[in-house]
């Protein structure tokens, strides 16, 4: 078995005109959290839903455990132990919180024939995983359509982390959340790590991204800009990074007008 | 692990557990069949309809167009139509009265080859909708032309002509044709007759010898179908399919599958609905089942059932089946003009399914 | 020899009573050593009917056969094929002055109202009062009149006594017996064909009522012809179809040929089949008759 | 203000503008017409098929189709269906010619009349639709059965048939029936004919005399409905609506007014279908017009639309229809036994969106 | 006119048995950034949507330049001048970026049956617009669909924007974007505001929230904690709001538990 779970060599992407990635090469340990760190539009989504069979490479090879292979649908990743949440969360508004948490992997009693989904113990599941998140939901039977932003979140992290087993991939899961929910799910990710998956996370915010990161990959406008171990980033280098790497300075000069215009206010 | 949220939370209103049962879809169609029995007690109450061979004979009506809306259902929840419904009828009529009339197969060997052959279609139709991505729609259309085109010529070639009788003379004594043409319950009806409960003929037979067996099968698939559905792993692939099938397929379900499968789960209700005509008229004919499609997804939608995928009720669907079939038959017990036929069909389906819609809204209030 | 005709209804392909007379063109076409391509609506459109004979005169056949189903619809693209000298034959429906007036060799058929009012009077005779027109193609004009031509027959008005009753057996079989249930006093049953006859016999004898309705019916089949020999079916309406389906191509061949045309209109029907003669009819039915 | 994007930016690979043409919808449903038109050119070249009349007798077929087409497609980007056109076709047929034929209205006013009966229908089932948040399916379906109702029981009721003739007698020298029935260009014909391009009958009259109004309104409508959607305000309120009705009412697109107008230009088109027919043939009949909605969609759908709304093109309806009426009248042209009409139809139908898709595959790359 | 341009007295807002809202009473002023604190599922979305025509208050009254208003649609709140940019973004996956910015409020050219949809007038205002976020469209005919969720998002407001005329509505405007993109979000709500505009403003992030705004309201569970004056709060009071105003303390353990595992590490 190789050091690295995941390793991509060259990967590049296209869509018809639009080239999303180029020349992509990363590599992912377990028992690490990794960083995807690169501004709207630079093609980190793109990146993980090639890593979850979503989408197969244009150009270049991906390696698990250090085997090549092709996924020609997610389930492929899935059973191959990688667990993502996308960032549209991947949910059927009209099914309810049950019934989303447990599509695709439903659990069952009784035999033969007379198999069928086990709706309580589900429920209690479901409802379990979500309480773990800090959301308290009030029936697990009303449709996902219905529930707020950050609890439908909440939904798909609970989700991919009770049926990740190996490799688990958030697309910025704290996006919609509030403080509190945000801190159970960076939580949740230490767990995981401590429990030696490897996680991939995407997250446009510094202060989830650098506490708990072991090694950011930076990309810019389809291209990566190299990987970059914790020990060899300041906090500061990091927010530079996720700016793009540029006009930073400025940017936190025109903040801090923001704050003089406040306080004159 | 944290605790689950308390039963008591202070974000829930009180509501009635009726209005909450009222939130179901088929409960919708219930108002709608209510309706429906009110206006004709009314209207048609002592005319024969609600006798025993009245009630006999909107049931067998129904439950006829309930066996391939129960089918049409789960494959719209799905996210997917099948046109070729109708002309599967004409056509697998064909298949097993050709070969048990004119080649001298078994009966039952004529229905099963009708069936394997159906359900290899409805296979087909499923592997091309899946595989190029086209719409359901267009493809299972092509399948309605070239199906009943099949039917037509194949017919013509093998027999020369385009209805096929006399079926009855080789079916007799087959076990498997008895289980589409028959009856069964006759003692209890020969005891209801006897107890006066319902009336007989002079010569002392019951008015309504039997139940025909296309209401029992329609019953049978109706209840497994409905557990189906609510109750199994494959009916959460159902509903995730059509709900959103990207997310669905995004997260492991066998989207594929669950859609070739059900493409072949209409072929065979298909078949059932030819054999249960095929048997108790005891000819086939080409042009069996001609616009069925449309009246199976009639019921479907009248039954609650969203035609964008992902929502509806197998049961909502039977109560849409026995509707489209109460208002069809109960025309002719009230004894309007007939050539008001259509437009008092079209009206009452328009009043049965904008009451239900009302009714509806009343106990659920504006969602937006 | 090899003369190419092309053979329009107006019926849509369904409709199983013409395959009879599919199988005297197919017959006739291999006597005659012609070919014949038979065309129909598919849906029964008969705007789409007109279509097909301006179709059919663009590939400039030698002779057309075709039904007038609608006269008025056919006028304009047969008068190409005058224009073109492409000579034809009308049959089936529609009457005897309209083919002279579209400019026919010749009309073979049977007046559908004509039809219908003979039966009428027939039932007339037998003391019928009132009376349930099955018909399963109420969009074809043709199907109305025969229902009317009866009511005309028997002297009173149509009125409510026809059911539009739909092609699927279980649909005619169950509106039958609903309109029976709910008009009790019904004296007889007219049923346009093999498609409303056959549910209409079902339903009948479910409700043991065989015997004292009045029954008549259009065109023949097995079913039909058995019924008229245990004397369920009162009579038969036969116009004689494999002649309308034979007759047209020999004409037209022999037309085509030696200039060689009858100078009378033939008509094939209404012809009644009834107990006395049906023994000749049975054998064939379905095929021939 | 920030300055705009450069034009030339390192994310974007160099595609022909060869390939970037055939992402256009319309585009895929063209390589489907080009294989058809090299099928029959090979298999019945020389039928007469493309001969002059042979071609203004398939164009007629597409025309006419295409008319009705054109108006579904729009509806159907807006995401609604209308299964009423068809019966509406035979509806106004009526309400035009009994007024004339009947009443003794001067023949200009019973159109008129027509029209404003028809699209006072299409409002009211738009208004139904829009109101109750009804699937649009189920309501015109049931306007397909009162308007057919209607249709049949009306006629009887005024004239005691079900077939109106003899229009032609009334129709002669009216204005607005000659919009309808007549035909244009006769000149430039017999100009073709004394040229020799065209041939001519003995008596010298060219064998086509001019072009029948309908193809002149189905251009006409083609082009005009094109614009709209693609160039007015009123076409992105259309493309809204059918994406996302929610978000489109959300800024402030009129989604209701929007659909209740294009259910009336469905109505408007069926009975610009209705007068076509009624004054070239001279009647009407309770039988027209039927099963055309289904015509209509099947060539919104070849033409690349998506059922689901949203997305779709008036050009690739137009070549929808023109791919269904040349299939359907070529094989008449062809020669083959009519028994396998349907079986013909329905793989040609097959082939040509299966190659449309193939193409559209090929030039796009998976999406995924 | 009254001094708040909108107000809000006693308004509730029940789903089925679901109460969403319960006796929210608030007031926004004109020039004033007015940021709505609380947890995910408090409300917040819904009673931006309350503001902006798409629910009807079950109860209570909405008071507008200090007449009581009902709004039946959102054309009304958008035609009396409240611009809004929805959670859920409000945008046509099918349509290009150029149909979707001017969804509904189309600039035209020509006149009388002319009158047509100025395409390349408003490609140029969608791309300007687009480009003052920060993003740069490639193609301003590219169906949204296959847009970044970051690129959705800044259409989104740079629509609103675009179209605002007297109050702006963010419901979280920030969640999916990078850095330099909340700069510039930021940058542009500060100018709205200095353009005499009420903004109404949603967002986790505290350090989005505290530099711009004037007031605060926190909701919980569907109910007002109340407002409060930036001069009353401190930036760490807001976060405790923002976190529900419960717990936090013990999260913010929990957090600094992870740096320390992080170091150990
Ligand atoms: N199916 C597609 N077709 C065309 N272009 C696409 C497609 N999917 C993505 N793109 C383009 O590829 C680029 C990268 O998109 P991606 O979603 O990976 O960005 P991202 O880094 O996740 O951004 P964000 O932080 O905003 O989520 C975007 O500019 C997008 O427009
Ligand atoms: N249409 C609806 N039917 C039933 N419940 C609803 C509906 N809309 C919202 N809710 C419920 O109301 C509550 C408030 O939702 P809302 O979207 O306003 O929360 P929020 O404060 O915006 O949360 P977030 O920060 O996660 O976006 C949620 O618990 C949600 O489940
Ligand atoms: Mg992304
Ligand atoms: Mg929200």
């Amino acid at each position: 078995m190789s050091e690295f779970v995941i390793e991509l060599k060259n990967v590049s992407r296209y869509f018809g005109s639009v080239i999303a990635l180029k020349d992509i090469n990363m590599k992912v340990k377990l028992g690490e959290v990794h960083c995807l760190l690169g501004d709207n539009g630079a093609g980190k989504s793109t990146l993980i839903k090639t890593l979850a069979g979503v989408h197969a490479p244009s150009e270049g090879e991906y390696y698990l455990d250090g085997e090549p292979v092709v996924f020609k649908s997610p389930v492929q990743a899935l059973d191959a132990g990688i667990a993502t949440v996308y960032q549209d969360l991947a949910l059927v508004p009209l099914m309810s919180v049950t019934r989303n948490f447990f599509m695709g992997r439903e659990i069952t009693k009784g035999r033969g024939i007379f198999q069928r989904f086990d709706i309580e113990k589900a429920n209690q599941i479901a409802q379990a995983g979500m309480a773990e998140m800090g959301i308290h939901v009030r029936d697990p039977s009303q449709a996902i359509g219905t529930m707020s932003g950050g609890e439908k979140q909440c939904l798909a992290i609970a989700r991919a982390i009770h049926f990740g087993a190996k490799v688990l991939i958030l697309d910025e899961p704290t996006a919609a959340l509030g403080v509190k929910q945000s801190a159970n799910v960076l939580k949740v990710v230490a767990k995981a790590k401590a429990r030696g998956l490897a996680v991939i996370l995407i997250t446009h915010n510094v202060h989830h991204a650098y506490p708990i990161a072991d090694r950011f990959t930076l990309l810019n406008r389809g291209q990566s800009l190299g990987s970059f171990m914790k020990s060899e980033v300041s906090r500061e280098d990091v927010l530079e990074m996720m700016a793009g790497g540029q006009e930073l300075d400025e940017l936190t000069a025109e903040l801090e007008e923001f704050s003089r215009l406040d306080a004159t206010a | 692990m944290v605790n689950v949220a308390p039963a008591a939370d202070e974000r829930v209103r009180k509501v009635s557990a009726w209005k909450r049962m009222l939130h179901r879809p088929e409960l919708g169609a219930l108002s709608g069949a209510v309706l429906v029995f009110v206006f004709f007690f009314l209207t048609a109450g002592d005319s024969g309809m609600f006798a025993s061979d009245g009630i006999m004979n909107w049931t067998t009506v129904s439950a006829q167009l309930g066996l391939i809306a129960i089918s049409a259902c789960l494959l719209m929840i799905a996210g997917e139509f099948d046109l070729s419904i109708g002309s599967m009828i004409g056509f697998a009529g064909m298949m097993m009265t050709i070969p048990a009339v004119y080649w001298g197969w078994p009966v039952w060997l004529a229905i099963l080859f009708a069936f394997t052959g159906a359900m290899f279609i409805g296979y087909l139709i499923g592997y091309i909708v899946v595989k190029t991505g086209l719409p359901s729609f267009i493809v299972s259309l092509a399948f309605l032309f070239i199906l009943r085109g099949l039917t037509i010529a194949l017919s013509i070639l093998f027999t020369n002509r385009t209805i096929v009788s006399g079926v009855n003379n080789y079916s007799e004594g087959d076990w498997l044709a008895a289980a589409f043409g028959g009856t069964i319950g006759n003692g209890f009806f020969v005891w209801l007759a006897d107890m006066g409960i319902i009336s007989s003929y002079n010569d002392g037979t019951p008015i309504v010898t039997g139940v025909p067996m296309v209401i029992v099968w329609c019953f049978l698939l109706a209840v497994i179908s409905s557990w189906v559905l609510l109750r199994t792993k494959y009916g959460n692939w159902i509903f995730a399919t059509g709900g959103d099938s990207k997310a669905a397929r995004n997260v492991g379900v066998p989207v594929d599958k669950v859609k070739i499968s059900l493409f072949m789960f209409t072929a065979f209700t298909a078949t059932v609905y030819a054999a249960c005509q095929v048997f108790e008229f005891g000819s086939a004919s080409a042009d069996r089942g001609v616009l069925k499609e449309f009246e199976a997804i009639i019921a479907v939608v009248i039954g609650g059932a969203l035609l964008t995928g992902g929502y509806g009720s197998v049961i909502g669907a039977c109560l849409g089946a026995l509707i489209f079939g109460v208002v069809q038959m109960g025309i002719f017990f009230t004894g309007i003009d007939s050539d008001w036929f259509r437009v008092f069909l079209g009206s009452m389906l328009l009043i049965a399914v904008l009451f239900n819609n009302y009714i509806r809204k009343k106990v659920t209030e504006a969602k937006h | 020899e090899n003369e190419r005709f092309v053979f329009i209804s107006h019926a849509p392909d369904s409709d199983s009573w013409w395959n009879v007379i599919k199988n005297a063109v197919k017959h006739a076409s291999d006597d005659m050593k012609v070919t014949v391509e038979y065309r129909n609506p598919p849906t029964g459109d008969l705007a789409d009917m007109a279509r097909i004979v301006e179709q059919a005169v663009a590939t400039n056949p030698n002779g057309i056969i075709l039904s007038i189903a609608d006269f008025d619809t056919l006028e304009g693209p047969l008068e190409k094929a005058r224009l073109r000298g492409i000579p034809f034959i009308t049959m089936n429906s529609g009457t005897e002055m309209q083919s002279k007036a579209l400019g026919a060799l010749m009309h073979i058929g049977q007046p559908e109202f004509a039809a219908g009012l003979g039966a009428g009077e027939r039932a007339k005779k037998e003391g019928v009062k009132s009376f349930l027109c099955v018909n399963h193609y109420i969009t074809n004009p043709a199907s109305v009149e025969r229902c009317m031509g009866f009511a005309k027959g028997l002297g009173i008005e149509l009125g409510s006594q026809m059911i539009d009753a739909g092609a699927d057996p279980t649909d005619v079989e169950t509106k039958v017996s609903a309109y029976l249930r709910r008009n009790p006093n019904t004296d007889a049953i007219l049923a346009l064909g093999p498609t409303s006859a056959h549910p209409t016999l079902r339903a009948l004898s479910k409700n043991r009522n065989l015997n004292d309705i009045y029954f008549g019916t259009f065109d023949l089949s097995s079913e039909i012809s058995a019924a008229i020999k245990e004397g369920t079916i009162d009579f038969a309406i036969d116009q004689q179809p494999y002649l309308q389906g034979y007759l047209p191509v020999s004409f037209l061949t022999l037309y085509s040929r030696y200039g060689l045309i009858p100078s009378n209109n033939v008509n094939s029907g209404p012809g009644f089949i009834t107990k006395d003669n049906i023994e000749l009819v049975e054998q064939y039915a379905g095929e021939f008759r």
